[in-house]
């Protein structure tokens, strides 16, 4: 059990929890199983980790269903369960770090910034955040990358420009993953985050299956990042 | 004081009565993390056949009120892949290993089962009844009379003990136990998932790709009872009865019932030391009742 | 504006196409206090039986994960004093009233139907699936020759259309469904009660003197969708679905899966206006789809 | 839904919860249905109304599982749904009133001993209360009544006295209210409070049917409050 430090409403439905977790180290990417609920609803949810330091992990969600809808009742001094950190995260790189993210996609990405600042003081960190309304967690990227491009009800991928000095890393809704997919030169490598239903969380059940170029993958344990000539046709 | 929850099945020796179930435990390394697997009765393979599977596409798992649909559709590496990447980790255990075996028609169950016969395997269990897959599978499990001779044909040429998983799907599941009893099945084990079907409404469409899935989970615990009380007084070979098994209390409903041993599925996923929890209950319960050995609660009911 | 939810049964018109179940409502008069019964497409009495039943002794009911069992065993004042007592209220009603009519032998069910010739009923509902009474009930249900047989024989004696209600508990549901449709029903209706059995570990008994009972609610809707999807499909008679529909969306899958009404139950016990905001998603579905009428998406899947 | 002014422990497993009330005028020993979840679990529960004053509806209620549990964790300014006033409830009597309770079964004595001193200023009402270890409420009662003996641990119906000026009610354990039916002599009424497994609460499921000597009784709609001879052998 984890004890929730804070539990707030940043926009309509989007949440930002703090749980103080002294566990294990969390790389960006990864993520947890989280429940507040004895058998309803059944399955856990995985939820990725939003910031993480030392004693302190975050996590940015959207009120979608049930699930989170429980999570959204909790208040600071609640515990709830958690099992983690799970996935595989996003890989350590050495070139500079362009990250896109689309609605409640750019949680994974925080953490991923500010690490990758953290250890790479030197190298740029560029930010394409696209919100359908309400934009959030925006001056929280705005204070650790050196650029970030806010799009409010576009399509994020028309201001997409890159370099070939970047990686890209993205997380977002998937038709917005495959549309990055095809706009950066293949000179420049591009790694997504993908999401599937998901019931043990960490390999056993086979439930988030994906389809790769090199056979069948589970997005909770070999991912949930892939690059992307392993999951899309590009 | 000797280990009340020590429990034979047929002759095999387990140190406890719970066993993860098929499909829900993969080949158990995920679980390492989590527990000692040798505090485990026994565990129970993924659902091997002859040949590698990819598995169903498009949604493989979909939650209900307290239950689970999944229409994993036997995704495995295959019975080679199998007994060269994961039955050397598996051997040395002192937990019964169950491996359990799929197929998509006869000669397909008979060769996989083959491939077995070399190893020093405890315990197959026969799955005549994943609801996932269209060929075979299921199909052998709904009728007796094609239980029957599944059953006799693998019992024929394996080496070693077969339990054969029965569908609570088919035609009266009492008539299916006797029919695999008197085909010199070892033990029967039961239920495999319930099929049922799920809906997007916003999208128009069934959620899984095959139409329909399996259900499994807490809400279909009334029903595995129900039916393991029945088979359990039906046969007289032993059965590991499984099915919504949550919690320590939900086990013993089944052992009451009649079972030997009891599996656990779906509550692998969303609590994932549920296996050694439910062990320690168990052994609590003996204790507080001051029971020997938990067989003398077995079928009191 | 016509009324998007008119639904025809058969030849049969309701205002829409949601009725609570048998068994679930008494004959009407409790709901009063929440909402017109006039708002309903219909309703469906309690079973009733040619002679009065006391119904089972010992516990009825048992709570389960999402599920609801109960073991009532067709308490009813019998068809004499139904016909005395309830029928003169009900008979006035705008909504269709369905009889269901239950027995426990071949001459109990046709005598019943029978003292129905001579009241103006527009749909009679045939149990032949009560999983709660030892004799007859469910037995009618199990077989298809057996469901056939008694359907033949009420369809002759019977003055009014017959739907008959199919178990979930039987051999493969789509022969019953055919059975039934060649033997003359008018309908077929189900899912009843799916049979499950509950232990009280502590007093380390069954909880139903019956030891099994009827599982419903929320936990058998996967199982409920799935034999709608598959009777649908069998059968050219219109199909009055339930099993676990808690909300319009539960209800609008069924639709969907090719049911023209729908019947709710264990809804009614914990949310008593679940009918009437049924109708009422159902209706601002209609309106925001831009349906004509609902059966627009009447078995798109 | 109904406004929770206090939700509080009184003794271990206790709880005394007070809702904002205007609907319906309730009567003693009537019950509500009460519900504070979705789908889990499926069904309300029954409780009986320990108090009630115009705006104002009160229970007590003992922890004993799922249900119960949940209703524990609310707070005052939470809500809950309430379906009621349900059940018969006690009759009018124009005797002296002697109420025999035993744990939790004291609930709706309460306000029935309440409500008939209210009534009836200059009519006797005495009360017996058992509990199988700390007791609760009794100063309420005290408050109210003109005797109150109170029982720990012990078998109340060793200290029951009567005489024929009184009407007996009680509510507590089956096997405490037969034992008062024996007890008690022929000549006075003793009207018991019967608890049943309930699913709708209103007379339609016929899952609380109870065998009575007029044939079967529905707990929820003719009852809860049956005559002793109608219920028990005596
Ligand atoms: C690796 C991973 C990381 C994620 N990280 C975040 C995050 O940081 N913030 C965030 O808001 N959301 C994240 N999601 C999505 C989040 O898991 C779902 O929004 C959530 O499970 C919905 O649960 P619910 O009960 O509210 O919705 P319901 O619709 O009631 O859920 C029903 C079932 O579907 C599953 N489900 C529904 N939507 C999704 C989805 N998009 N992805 C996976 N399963 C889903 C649920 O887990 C549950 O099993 C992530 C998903 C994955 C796979
Ligand atoms: C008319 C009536 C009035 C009641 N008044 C009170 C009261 O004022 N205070 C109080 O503490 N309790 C009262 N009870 C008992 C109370 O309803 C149960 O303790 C409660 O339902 C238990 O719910 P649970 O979820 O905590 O327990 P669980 O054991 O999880 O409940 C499982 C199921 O069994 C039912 N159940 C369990 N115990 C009982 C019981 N004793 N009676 C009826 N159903 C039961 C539940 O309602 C539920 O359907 C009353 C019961 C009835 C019938
Ligand atoms: C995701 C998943 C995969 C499964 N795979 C298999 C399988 O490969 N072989 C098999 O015999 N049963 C399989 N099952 C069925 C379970 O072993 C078990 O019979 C069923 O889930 C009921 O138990 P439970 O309610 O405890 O989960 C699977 C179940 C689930 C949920
Ligand atoms: C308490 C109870 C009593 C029932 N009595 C009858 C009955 O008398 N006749 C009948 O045909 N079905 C009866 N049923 C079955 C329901 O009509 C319905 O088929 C079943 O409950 C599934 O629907 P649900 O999940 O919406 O409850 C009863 C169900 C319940 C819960
Ligand atoms: S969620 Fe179970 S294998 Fe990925
Ligand atoms: S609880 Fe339904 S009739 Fe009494």
């Amino acid at each position: 059990m984890a004890l929730i430090l804070e539990n707030q409403e940043l926009q309509p439905g989007i949440m930002k929890m703090t749980l103080a977790y002294q566990e294990k180290n969390v790389r960006p990417g990864q993520f947890f199983m989280l429940r507040a609920w004895d058998k309803d609803p059944l399955l856990s949810r995985p939820i990725s980790v939003y910031d993480y330091q030392p004693g302190k992990l975050s996590f940015l969600y959207q009120v979608v269903g049930k699930g989170t809808a429980i999570l959204k009742e909790l208040r600071s001094g609640n515990e709830l369960e958690i099992q983690g950190p799970y996935g595989n995260g996003f890989p350590q790189i050495d070139t500079d770090l362009l990250i896109i993210g689309g609605g409640i996609g750019i949680a994974p990405l925080f953490y991923l910034a500010r690490d990758f600042k953290t250890k790479n003081p030197h190298k740029k960190c560029r930010a394409y955040l696209g919100f359908r309304d309400n934009p959030y967690v925006t001056e929280a990227f705005e204070a650790i990358c050196d650029e970030v491009v806010i799009n409010v009800g576009g399509i994020i991928t028309d201001d997409v420009k890159t370099n070939n000095s970047e990686t890209v890393m993205t997380c977002g809704p998937e038709i917005m993953m495959k549309a990055v997919s095809k706009i950066i030169p293949d000179s420049t490598n591009v790694y997504v985050s993908l999401e599937a239903h998901m019931a043990c969380g960490i390999g056993a059940c086979l439930g988030c299956s994906c389809q790769t170029k090199n056979g069948n993958k589970k997005v909770c344990k070999d991912g949930p990042v892939f690059l992307r000539e392993e999951v899309f046709d590009v | 004081m000797s280990n009340p929850l020590m429990t034979k099945f047929n002759g095999i020796e387990f140190k406890n009565p719970v066993i993860p179930a098929s499909g829900t435990f993969g080949f158990g390394r995920e679980y390492e993390a989590f527990y000692d697997l040798n505090s485990l009765g026994g565990l129970c393979t993924k659902g091997l056949t002859l040949e590698a599977r990819p598995g169903n596409n498009g949604m493989r798992l979909w939650e209900t009120p307290a239950g689970l649909m999944n229409s994993i559709g036997l995704e495995n590496p295959g019975m080679d892949a199998f007994i060269k990447n994961e039955w050397p980790h598996l051997k040395n255990l002192e937990a019964v290993t169950i491996i359990n075996v799929g197929g998509k028609d006869e000669s397909s169950y008979l060769e996989a089962i083959e491939k077995l016969n070399d190893l020093d395997v405890q315990l197959i269990e026969l799955n005549i009844s994943c609801p996932n897959v269209k060929a075979g599978g299921m199909a052998y499990g709904i009728k007796a009379s094609m239980a029957e001779d599944i059953t006799k044909k693998v019992v024929a040429v394996s080496k070693h003990p077969i339990m054969v998983k029965l569908s609570p799907n088919g035609e009266s599941i009492t008539d299916i136990a006797k029919a695999c009893e008197s085909a010199g099945a070892t033990g029967l084990s039961l239920i495999n998932t319930v099929q049922g079907m799920a809906i997007d409404y916003k999208k128009k469409k069934a959620v899984f790709d095959n139409l329909y899935a399996g259900l499994s989970g807490p809400a279909v615990k009334p029903i595995a009872l129900r039916m393991a009380h029945q088979v359990c007084r039906a046969v007289n070979i032993p059965v590991m009865a499984m099915g919504g098994i949550s919690d320590w209390q939900d086990a013993l409903e089944f052992i009451m019932v009649g079972a030997t041993c009891i599996q656990i599925g779906t509550v692998n996923f969303n609590h994932p030391k549920a296996a050694i929890e439910m062990i320690a209950g168990l052994e609590k319960y003996c204790h507080d009742e001051g029971l020997k050995n938990i067989s003398e609660v077995r079928g009191i009911i």
